[in-house]
């Protein structure tokens, strides 16, 4: 059960910063289709969190809401992975981003809809529609920023690199992964490695980007080892939780 | 009056819906293209102060609400600019403009957002005023633009509710809420007054754009019956409204009130609001940083259509 | 009284969110003798707000010690001008704005060490030492950046401009202002104005900088009506004392 | 050896100085170069994990003092490169080559500081192993930089001591500052073993440097002397070092402890660490974005200079 909580925070909070990081554009966007699809994609992001830290704070029995969870927590007790609190950098970066994570965020949605636990599967049914909708999206844009201009190309191939050390910590195990994969509550994270590979490797080709060879794993999140990023992210979210304490909103 | 521009007013008069392609004055186009296409910047503009306080929404629901509320407006940019297109102007010659000071958004936007209450002070003055504005413009005589303010006054309605129930919140509070409150609705107030425009008397346009039905009320009209809605509901609230001189006039069955700071609108309007820069910065850097990507489409797209054209085999 | 610790929060608040400001440039400067410099005039500035705001604690009554009131007021109950909140730009608008805050900084100071209260006379002994040096290098550098590269003078240039406008505060009296000044404990607003003027059209002079002809006065901070950018600095700078509310550090 | 070299290494023998002007082997300069470069860009990057939280410190008076401290490091890193400049290479061309990647700075600034316990552990243990390994240089061969030794020594034990005391704070503290302390020590307990160095058995230039007087101890040694050093600190606080076989030793008369994970050393030496590209992105931006005001105040200088040049009446 402690587990399962722990698994329950690490979505919530993957989408919780994830989707945190995508609103930090409103307004900012390239194109207003853009200002909309990322506002879109950033309320979609919310959505979930609140499903996700929802549940984990009723299996927890400690009276913990999802806003509780979300805003009275500090940097180690957050379980997100280090990829989602990068920083924006330039709009392909926030796109390249995106779509490594939608990429396996729609792998691991598919999975969870045969979730043993049916509330797992009932918040992945409703999420996945939203995410196939991201992924499509963000892995349209990637190839047509990769397959456009020189420059173009030059930024997507520099935001795949910055990020792709990154992504290996959506599938490393430990043992709280395996407690839920056991239980069939999960899959086990590296499951899922081919399925994001073959997506990855066609929507990166489309793209005329080149895979990094780079096998090096930054990772940490999961297990409340943050970057130096998710402190400032907090300071600003939680700042009217934390300044007035028991107000209503 | 040629005799063109006599059967296009006979037809506005009946209340008949001019449509893009129909004959129309060109002093007709050229006032709806300004007018139209300021409402537009203005929904883009107006993402900035709202956009502000999403990362630190003080729940996730609030946050939510706040992301679609911004969504619509982008949205609402989105129709408006799509309906002044079919006037003949592109997206892109209108946002030049903008971005080089030729056309202007409103100047609330001006207007810093300072603490959590003025996300509800928006919602609930400065949608409020501007649906005021709106609602008879759906009856305005060009009929892509009726057809938009139709369709944006029904979000921007619930927009409004949703920034009367933060402020309900904030206002039922803690003595520290019911402050913010209290502050934003001092520092709203006269500037959402300012929305509807100065006085008619010293209105220059209005005479031809409301015998063009672009126009529907006069300014002061409109600034009235945004008084004299929105008093009771500050009353709802506890709230004060800033002004020593609001009072109820039983003889004109309205309020009285204190005309707001004219000087400080002329101010704001030649850039010294305590944000223009920031805003108007702000969607010029956008647009600037963003070039890269609209080019990277466009030739994306070329490259593309050159590709499916070379894959079909030449009739010959 | 009132008056008075109105007074002192305002000339606190100036030098925390000032220091505030230039502590960002830690680490990021264009020489390392500007990193020591500037981290000189930070820690200057912190220590002159201990003074400040502890000194307004104490007349105050209310047992708020000067810590309580940096990181337990929210932005409305701050009492610094709008000059000091404005983000740093690039170094030559950092270093312009510190200038023309210095120069004032430097008269006020002045003033005050004969101010009829003789512990605010005693806090501008102590600080004005460490603000003539501040003034001295801050005008060097603008008549040395001013007076240099066809890119630093057009970049001081527009420093100027931009930060001009929110210079007229610091000479603009309201009630609290008259009462202090009629108590003698601190000069009328605008009595400094003759001798900022002095200072400022002469770096600015041997600077070949040109004074801006605009007028308009942006102003609130001095009332609490801030800019938007006081909020993150607040966010960030209270994030420990308001999330561990009571803690010793 | 040539006589020189011999002459040379006797001096170094006897306790002698070595000063500037002064014939000495190529490879005692390259071998100083190298590493008082290394410790003056560590001086630098080192402002950057501490710096991200002098603007969350959480009191004045603890802001004030990690501002001191930081002021001091950017000083320490002006010692070294004037240091390294008696040695004939200027500060640039050091610079040049820690922005290219040619020239390293201490691994340990790579990690990153995640709560403000980490400013304490960073204080306690990374400039208490920097101690350590500097204590002895102030011994060294070469006369200026045993006098940077002296200066730095006495700065650094002065900010340990302040970063024991925010430890002491912190394990006192609530629960959570407690936690927080525990946290800090987890995370900067193997990399502050690491910063001596891995094993003497796999250093390769260790012989010679001591010969020199360019090393004092092995790295082994200093390692083994702070181990012993810290122990009983941890102790005193009431924290436990992350280490299942540390036990004192009777026999020996010091602590047995684990080896630090050498893989993780090497991987972060190669650019790996948590915050290898964050470290030297913002120095070669800092450097990148300060060109032009070195460029203004070289061209400044030269203004000035000709301008008084020309002020003075040639001496006919």
């Amino acid at each position: 059960q402690a587990a399962l909580v722990e698994f329950l925070l690490r979505m919530g909070d993957n989408t919780l910063i994830l989707g945190h990081r995508v609103s930090e554009w409103c307004g900012h966007s390239p194109v207003l289709e853009e200002d909309i699809a990322l506002a879109n994609t950033a309320l979609d992001l919310i959505g979930q969190t609140q499903l996700w830290l929802g549940l984990a704070g009723e299996i927890e029995g400690q009276e913990r809401t999802a806003d509780n969870l979300a805003y009275l927590r500090d940097a180690a007790q957050f379980r997100n992975v280090l990829l989602v609190e990068r920083p924006n950098g330039d709009f392909g970066n926030t796109l390249m981003r995106q779509f490594l994570f939608d990429a396996w965020h729609h792998v691991m949605l598919t999975a969870l809809q045969r979730s043993s636990d049916p509330r797992v599967a009932e918040i992945a049914a409703k999420a996945i529609k939203e995410v196939a909708y991201h992924l499509e999206r963000s892995a349209d844009l990637v190839i047509r920023l990769g397959d456009g201009t020189e420059e173009s190309h030059k930024r997507m191939q520099a935001s795949l690199e910055d990020n792709w050390s990154y992504t290996g910590e959506l599938f490393v195990a430990d043992d709280s992964d395996v407690a839920v994969a056991e239980a069939g509550i999960a899959p086990a994270p590296d499951s899922l490695r081919a399925g994001w590979d073959a997506v990855v490797n066609d929507v990166l080709e489309q793209a005329t980007l080149k895979r990094p060879e780079g096998t090096y794993v930054h990772q940490g999140g999961k297990r409340g080892i943050h970057t130096e990023h998710l402190g400032y992210i907090l300071a600003d979210m939680q700042f009217l939780q934390r300044a007035y304490p028991g107000a209503t909103w | 009056m040629t005799p063109e521009e006599r059967a296009f007013q006979e037809r506005v008069d009946r209340g008949e819906k001019i449509e893009p392609k129909e004959w129309m004055p060109e002093g007709y186009r050229k006032t709806l293209i300004r007018q139209i296409g300021q409402h537009a910047h203005s929904e883009i503009v107006g993402q900035l102060p709202e956009g502000n306080w999403i990362t630190r929404a003080p729940t996730l629901e609030r946050k939510a609400i706040l992301l679609a509320k911004v969504q619509d407006e982008a949205g609402h940019g989105l129709y408006l600019y799509c309906a002044a297109e079919t006037l003949g102007v592109s997206r892109d010659e209108l946002l030049e403009k903008l971005h080089s000071g030729k056309m202007k958004y409103s100047s609330i936007f001006n207007y810093p957002t300072l603490n959590w209450a003025d996300i509800g002070a928006v919602g609930w003055l400065v949608d409020g005023a501007a649906i005021m504005n709106q609602v008879p413009l759906q009856r305005t005589s060009y009929g892509p633009y009726s057809r938009a303010m139709i369709r944006i006054c029904k979000e921007e309605s619930f927009h409004q509710r949703q920034g009367y129930d933060i402020m309900m919140k904030m206002a039922q509070g803690t003595p520290e809420q019911k402050a913010m409150a209290q502050d934003a609705l001092n520092r709203f107030w006269y500037p959402s007054l300012m929305m509807f425009g100065p006085s008619d008397k010293d209105s220059v346009h209005s005479a031809q754009s409301m015998a063009w039905k672009i126009k529907i009320n006069t300014n002061d009209e409109l600034r009235q019956k945004f008084v004299d809605q929105t008093v009771p509901q500050a009353d709802y609230l506890g709230l004060t409204i800033p002004d020593p001189n609001l009072a109820w006039n039983e003889e004109k069955g309205c309020y009285d009130f204190s005309e707001p700071d004219w000087s400080e609108f002329y101010d704001v309007l030649a850039g010294n609001g305590p944000c223009n820069k920031e805003r108007l910065g702000a969607r010029v850097k956008a647009w600037d940083d963003g070039a890269w990507f609209r080019d990277a489409l466009s030739a994306h797209a070329e490259k593309a259509e050159a590709r499916r054209r070379s894959a079909i085999p030449a009739a010959e």
